[in-house]
């Protein structure tokens, strides 16, 4: 493989003052398998980006590296200023202001709509804290306005586990969205939508641009190019091209690595 | 000849392949073509019965073996070369390989010359342990354990994922071999047109878990394809 | 296994309307209604509770709250503690030192410094972890502290290191194990395998006399209520809710920033407190504390009371203890050597056919219903157009 | 004890050879013989005495029969001539040479009269005597037995045999036995000598010994100081002889957990379920064996009944194996992917064992006797016994994971078992029908259970509740050795064995067996899923 992609990906993007998430020759390797090899990125405060790639290039292990399901054999993570998140552990990292939504919807299935998101409602966390938790009126207020934003406010007392498929991935996405984090990871949010609710999913993502940084890894070409955000390029764990999706779309080692061989 | 006639299949509550249908003819490569996450690999699961469907048949010989369990559509002559080749990772490379000795007669269980002909390079590391083999030398195994099945119809899933280009070469030239051998039905699913177009003679191209192309390579008109595949 | 949190509302009372009343409903037959029955009417009428069903249904009671304590942690945490019997007998361990310290000099030895096992085996002075048990303040508190401060070690352990599942039911089931095995001995101190008996009285009341016995029953009542508020309290806690999520999808808790380690540590530790409390409560009733109830075999039993009842919903936890218990008695009098095939044949039927145990099955008879009377009333309706 | 036997025994040899011997001896020896075969007779009492002693040292064999006959009170002199006579009941013998003289009348004869004294005087005569018996076990029980009397005289005819003795198994036994006379008696430096002869020497004997003289007070100082450097060195010995019977015994005990253990980590690691009832498949293959026994003795010839045991091995297995398979068709697979329930639902399934048990035979202990082959044992070094059950149990234990290793390695149905384990969707896919391998794992690991309670029968009471005894210690093997992996468990097996009994002598049974308990809960945090921790899905939940 070339050792272009990280000059590519460093001279796209320089690093900037208000860079909130910074990954520097991030390397991961499971038993032999180079699931991540020296990749670099930088994420901006406020940016929406997408990640594309194909299978094995690295997008999930690049998820794990950043909410500390997965430590990295080399290289670093910072978020912020100089929060080093190769030293943190998943809570840690999620009590950071780091969402992230997997490739399977995760939705507490025997807990109402209205309790998971109590549940992800950015409050404290002790143990005892939550023995005493009372719903203050602005939780309520944040449940509800969630709600309305994900489109699950007439649905707030079924089950998650009743849930159409897309429902879950929203309702998973507010679960995130009231925790309010500075940066949201989203694996796949489209994965199995109809087209209608990819549309809807587009729409919600785009609305949430500017408020939060939002990383998005998604395989559906037609809903990236909804979303005309900067798209990144994995290729076999590190970053291949990086830019506009036309820019994306003309370079000639993405076109290779897509069509290829 | 398989048949796979408007099978749904679900993953919870998502819905993973719509009313698909697919035929593979004996003595030819049928290729599945689709960027990732759009169904190929659910539409494989579920012809081998790794997945169950909610609606439609899989006719293999003119037979419905939807109710079958994997094991019984390996007896019938179905093998599968898997996305990632799932060797056994602590089985030797022999091993592996008679791992196909399980849906044969007794008289079968033997491994054929020709496929050390095919793959020189297992015969040299047959005490070698599946999981210590490079990427490139466990795709050749997986194709090689499939083989030993004596296959009537023979699934590859990707078997160019992350391999090395002469190693490609390789397994492109297999799969000739195999298909003008006549006798068995190649399904192959790819995400890499140039590959597909090598060996293709039928081409199905998938887009969210649907078929929105199917037909002769030469009728297909490559652009459009081509639009399906590329970002 | 879920109707808890299906009709959850989002500001949440204790219990529901009728929930209170079935639970006053209970309380007074319990504390109310059987002393009458027992003490003022007379015994030859046909509503008089005969006496030994007092300390029985006390009993009874205890059982209920161990049940519950197991209910909190495998049916609403997911964990399948196997040390839950051992907590219930510390806790019965801790009563059993107050009231061999009660004896006094009215042991067989008439030694008013040692209990009769400790002069029996020739100890010269009272080893120092019995100091204070003569104190029923002191004992009262250990029959909390002690098995808690177990459960706070061995769960921190094992949760920090994220043993889950089978693994640790092994853990906490060699662990009841090893307590076994130790109170055998005569040099623990705790009378060998003869246990703590003999008791005079408790709070200056003689043991034996039905009054209080009487009084016992109405104690483990209350004891039996009060758990069931503090579980209940805990579940509809966001704290319950955290805890149903961690037996749902662990990791995904994390991701949300909880402490999962925390969290499945205070019910283990909180379940373990309750266990001693029902442990303390059973001993005075039963007359009797010895190492039979370390057995791994009594904290598995606790299980399948849960299980029979319907895991995951404290009522369940109470009708199963009650149900199984009730089915002990009743068999190991008519026909023991039937007892053990019936109970591990209700093992096996249970998780078998009816994982959500016998709430489970009136829910879905419930709904069946539900489902008939729809279907009528849309026929009358056609018939009606 | 058995020395005795054997020095009676030796008595009825020696007259045979007593004329033999003879010959040999000189003709002023003869002389000095029978003057003191007459002061036995006729002397007091002391004389009496010192004249045994003295035959003893003589080493002439034809003085035994009389010198047995006087301390049992059976010697008599003809008051004609003063002639020595053995009574038998009635009859009398010569007591030299023994020719039969049939009835005699009672006031013809004069009873020889013994004290204590005496007696002890012709016990150690005759002791030394048989030093010249031509029976070796009578020579060697002789020259061991002359250990336990370091006396002057001992010491003499200790060194006589030695001149004598060609069996070198007897000298060293004499050797041993003069060192042990010499350290007591003779020249300080002699005594030094044999002290640091001895000092190698592990034998509780030598220990008293030579405590006793470090403690005498009227041994010169060297002597002392030399015997107290001995018993130092003899006390390591000892020691390490203690440790070594404890890894044993540790051993021992391993391969009992090992074969109780390695069924349940077989059908955990294929499976990833914890079968409750596996004590209880142990409890059967014990009761087997029980049976079988039973049958032998009812049906075969004495000579066979032992071969039982070899028996029952297949037997259990077959039984045991058949329940599982059972089990697991008719309750385990509809529990897939519920552990939790599975390890209740077994549980219930060990109680209906149990107690069906209990209904067939009854409640009571059953004892199944060890084969004669099995029984006794032998001692490695002083102080250390190895009992032959216990070996075979080990070697039993062995051989089973040999089995084991060739089944998984050698036959298809093991190499569909470990595909299985490693990718259960991929194998199904290569035509292995999961189900199957599935349903003959679960026989297997109950077989390998059955097998287990044939080898428990040996060792210990066969009763209803023999499984519960060893399961948690199965489990904790199976944690603590990590799952689906055979060398985890015969590691984990042996070591918990190991440390269960090198902390016995220290904490105690029960106490120890906390301690194990303990060291597994702090291993698992540094290796939660055990010392040789396999991927899959085993580990899950």
């Amino acid at each position: 493989m070339s050792d272009a992609p990280n000059g590519n990906g460093r001279s796209t993007t320089p690093r900037r003052t208000e860079t909130v998430l910074y990954l520097d020759g991030v390397s991961v390797s499971f038993d032999g398998f180079k699931a991540l090899n020296e990749l670099s990125l930088v994420i901006d405060r406020g940016e929406l980006r997408t990640v594309i790639g194909p299978n094995g290039a690295g997008k999930t292990t690049m998820m794990d590296v950043i909410t500390g399901k997965t430590r990295p054999d080399e290289g670093t993570v910072i978020y912020g200023v100089d929060t080093d998140l190769t030293k943190l552990d998943e809570a840690e990292i999620a009590n950071l202001g780091i969402g992230r939504k997997f490739q399977k919807p995760t939705v507490f299935e025997n807990l109402t709509v209205f309790e998971n998101l109590e549940l992800a409602a950015r409050d404290s966390r002790g143990i005892f804290r939550t023995l005493l938790a009372k719903l203050s009126g602005n939780d309520l207020a944040r449940i509800d306005e969630t709600l309305v934003t994900t489109g699950l406010a007439e649905h707030r007392h079924r089950r998650a586990g009743a849930l159409s498929h897309g429902q879950k991935q929203w309702l998973e996405i507010g679960m995130l969205l009231i925790h309010d984090p500075q940066i949201l990871l989203l694996d796949e949010p489209v994965a199995g939508m109809t087209d209608h609710e990819t549309e809807q999913t587009a729409q919600l993502i785009r609305r949430l641009m500017g408020k939060h940084t939002l990383v998005v890894v998604e395989h559906d070409m037609q809903f990236v190019r909804d979303l005309g955000a900067r798209v990144t390029v994995l290729h076999e764990g590190s970053v291949l091209a990086e830019g506009s999706i036309d820019h994306v779309q003309n370079h000639p080692r993405v076109i290779e690595v897509y069509l290829g061989r | 000849m398989l048949n796979v006639e408007a099978i749904d299949l679900f993953y919870g509550a998502s819905h993973a392949l719509r009313h698909v249908s697919v035929t593979a003819d004996v003595g030819k490569v049928t290729c599945v073509l689709g960027r990732n996450g759009v169904g190929k690999t659910s539409l494989l699961r579920a012809i081998f019965g790794l997945q169950s469907i909610r609606s439609g048949k899989i006719l293999w010989e003119g037979e419905d073996i939807a109710a079958l369990k994997p094991h019984e559509r390996a007896r019938k002559g179905l093998a599968i070369v898997p996305q990632g080749r799932d060797i056994f990772p602590r089985l030797t490379v022999y091993e592996n390989l008679i791992t196909g000795f399980a849906p044969l007669a007794k008289q079968l269980r033997n491994i054929p010359e020709e496929i050390y002909q095919l793959f020189p390079v297992l015969k040299s590391m047959l005490n070698r342990r599946g999981g210590d083999l490079s990427g490139g030398q466990q795709q050749q195994l997986a194709i090689a354990r499939a083989l030993i099945t004596r296959p009537r119809l023979l699934i590859l899933d990707e078997p160019t994922e992350g391999i090395q280009p002469s190693i490609i070469k390789d397994i492109e030239r297999v799969i000739k071999l195999l298909a003008a051998r006549g006798d068995m039905a190649i399904l192959l699913v790819e995400q890499y047109l140039d590959f597909a177009q090598e060996l293709a003679d039928t081409i199905v191209v998938m887009e969210r878990g649907e078929v929105v192309m199917n037909g002769p390579k030469t009728s297909l008109d490559a652009e459009q394809v081509r639009r399906y595949l590329t970002v | 296994m879920t109707d808890i949190t299906t009709d959850a509302a989002p500001r949440r009372s204790l219990m529901t309307p009728r929930g209170w009343t079935v639970f006053f409903a209970f309380g007074f037959a319990l504390v109310v209604l059987l002393p009458v029955l027992n003490r003022v009417v007379a015994s030859g009428s046909f509503a008089h509770v005969p006496d030994y069903l007092i300390p029985l249904i006390g009993k009874y009671c205890t059982y209920a709250m161990l049940a519950l304590a197991m209910d909190l942690i495998w049916g609403y945490a997911g964990i399948l503690s196997l040390g839950q019997g051992a907590f219930f007998a510390l806790g019965g361990y801790c009563m059993g030192m107050y009231l061999m310290r009660q004896i006094g000099d009215r042991g067989v030895y008439k030694n008013a410094q040692l209990p009769d096992f400790m002069v029996f085996l020739a100890w010269e002075k009272l080893p120092w972890y019995w100091e204070g048990f003569d104190m029923f303040g002191f004992a009262a508190l250990m029959v909390m502290i002690v098995p808690g401060l177990l459960a706070l070690i061995i769960g921190w352990l094992t949760f920090r290191s994220r043993v889950t599942g089978v693994y640790l039911s092994i853990i906490t089931q060699a662990m009841t194990y090893a307590l076994w095995l130790a109170f055998f001995r005569n040099n623990m101190g705790f009378g060998g395998n003869n246990g703590l008996t003999d008791f005079k009285d408790i709070l200056g009341f003689p043991v034996q006399t039905q009054s209080t016995r009487v009084g016992l029953l109405i104690a483990s009542a209350v004891g039996l209520g009060v758990t069931y508020l503090v579980c209940r309290w805990i579940v509809n806690s966001k704290l319950g809710r955290v805890l149903l999520a961690v037996r749902d999808a662990e990791s995904r808790v994390r991701f949300l920033g909880y402490s999962v380690t925390g969290a499945k540590l205070f019910v283990f530790v909180v379940a373990a407190m309750l266990s001693g409390i029902a442990g303390a409560l059973y001993v005075p009733q039963v007359g009797i504390i010895n190492p039979s109830e370390f057995s791994p075999a009594v904290s598995i039993e606790i299980a399948l009371w849960v299980a029979v009842g319907g895991r995951g919903t404290l009522a369940g936890a109470v009708i199963g203890a009650f149900l199984v218990n009730m089915a002990k008695t009743w068999l190991t009098n008519a026909a023991p050597e039937v007892w053990l095939f019936f109970l591990g044949a209700l093992f096996v039927v249970v998780t078998l056919l009816f994982p959500r145990g016998v709430i489970g099955l009136v829910a879905d008879q419930r709904e069946r219903w539900r489902a008939r009377n729809a279907a009528r009333e849309a026929e009358a309706a056609e018939v009606a157009t | 004890m058995s020395w005795l036997m054997a020095r009676l025994r030796a008595v009825a040899v020696a007259v045979g050879i007593a004329l033999l011997t003879a010959s040999l001896v000189s003709p002023a020896c003869a002389q000095q013989f029978d003057e003191l075969m007459k002061t036995l007779v006729s002397g007091g009492f002391n004389e009496k005495a010192d004249a045994a002693e003295k035959l003893g040292a003589l080493g002439d064999g034809r003085a035994i029969p009389a010198l047995k006959a006087l301390s049992d009170g059976n010697l008599y002199t003809r008051k004609a001539d003063g002639v020595a006579l053995i009574a038998d009941g009635s009859r009398y013998f010569e007591a030299l040479g023994g020719k039969a003289l049939g009835e005699l009348k009672d006031d013809d004869v004069e009873k020889v009269r013994a004290n204590n004294r005496v007696r002890g005087a012709i016990a150690t005569a005759l002791s030394q005597l048989s030093l010249f018996s031509d029976d070796r076990a009578t020579r060697l029980a002789a020259a061991r037995e002359a250990f336990k009397s370091p006396t002057p005289e001992t010491a003499e005819a200790l060194e006589r045999a030695l001149k004598s003795e060609k069996d070198p198994e007897v000298l060293a036994a004499i050797r041993f036995s003069l060192y042990a006379a010499k350290v007591s008696a003779g020249t300080p430096d002699e005594r030094i000598k044999a002290i640091a002869a001895l000092a190698g020497n592990a034998d509780p004997q030598v220990k008293n010994l030579l405590t006793g003289v470090s403690n005498d007070k009227d041994a010169p100082e060297a002597v002392r100081k030399a015997a107290t450097d001995a018993l130092v060195s003899i006390e390591r010995k000892l020691a390490i002889v203690g440790v070594a019977e404890n890894v044993f015994q540790g051993i021992s005990l391993g391969s009992v957990l090992l074969l109780a253990a390695v069924g349940l980590a077989i059908t955990f690691g294929v499976m990833g379920v914890i079968n409750m009832a596996h004590g209880e498949m142990i409890m059967l293959g014990a009761y087997t064996a029980y049976t079988v026994q039973i049958i032998f003795r009812a049906l075969l010839p004495r000579e066979f009944v032992g071969f039982y045991l070899v028996a029952s091995v297949p037997i259990a297995f077959v039984v045991a194996g058949a329940v599982g398979i059972l089990i697991e068709r008719t309750v385990i697979r509809f529990l897939y992917g519920r552990p939790l329930d599975t390890m209740l639902a077994t549980w219930g399934l060990s109680l209906i064992l149990q107690q069906a048990v209990r209904s067939i035979f009854d409640a009571q202990n059953k004892e199944v006797a060890n084969p004669e082959w099995m029984t006794g044992g032998f001692e490695l070094i002083p102080g250390f016994f190895v009992a032959w059950n216990r070996l075979y149990i080990m070697v039993f234990c062995l051989m089973v994971l040999l089995a084991i290793v060739l089944l998984l390695r050698r036959t298809s149905f093991g190499l569909h078992m470990r595909a299985v384990t490693q990718n259960r969707d991929m194998a199904a896919a290569m035509g292995i029908p999961t189900a199957r391998v599935d349903a003959l794992t679960f026989g297997l690991g109950s077989g390998l259970a059955g097998i287990a309670g044939v080898a428990l029968s040996q060792v210990g009471n066969v009763s209803p509740n023999l499984g519960t005894i060893y399961i948690v210690d199965s489990f904790l093997v199976v944690v603590f050795g990590g799952v689906g992996n055979l060398l985890g468990t015969l590691v984990g097996s042996l070591s918990l064995g190991i440390i269960n009994k090198l902390l016995e002598p220290v904490a105690g049974a029960v106490l120890g067996k906390v301690a194990v308990l303990v060291f597994v809960i702090l291993f698992i945090q540094r290796r939660p899923r055990g010392l040789f921790a396999l991927k899959g899905r085993a580990a899950d939940s």
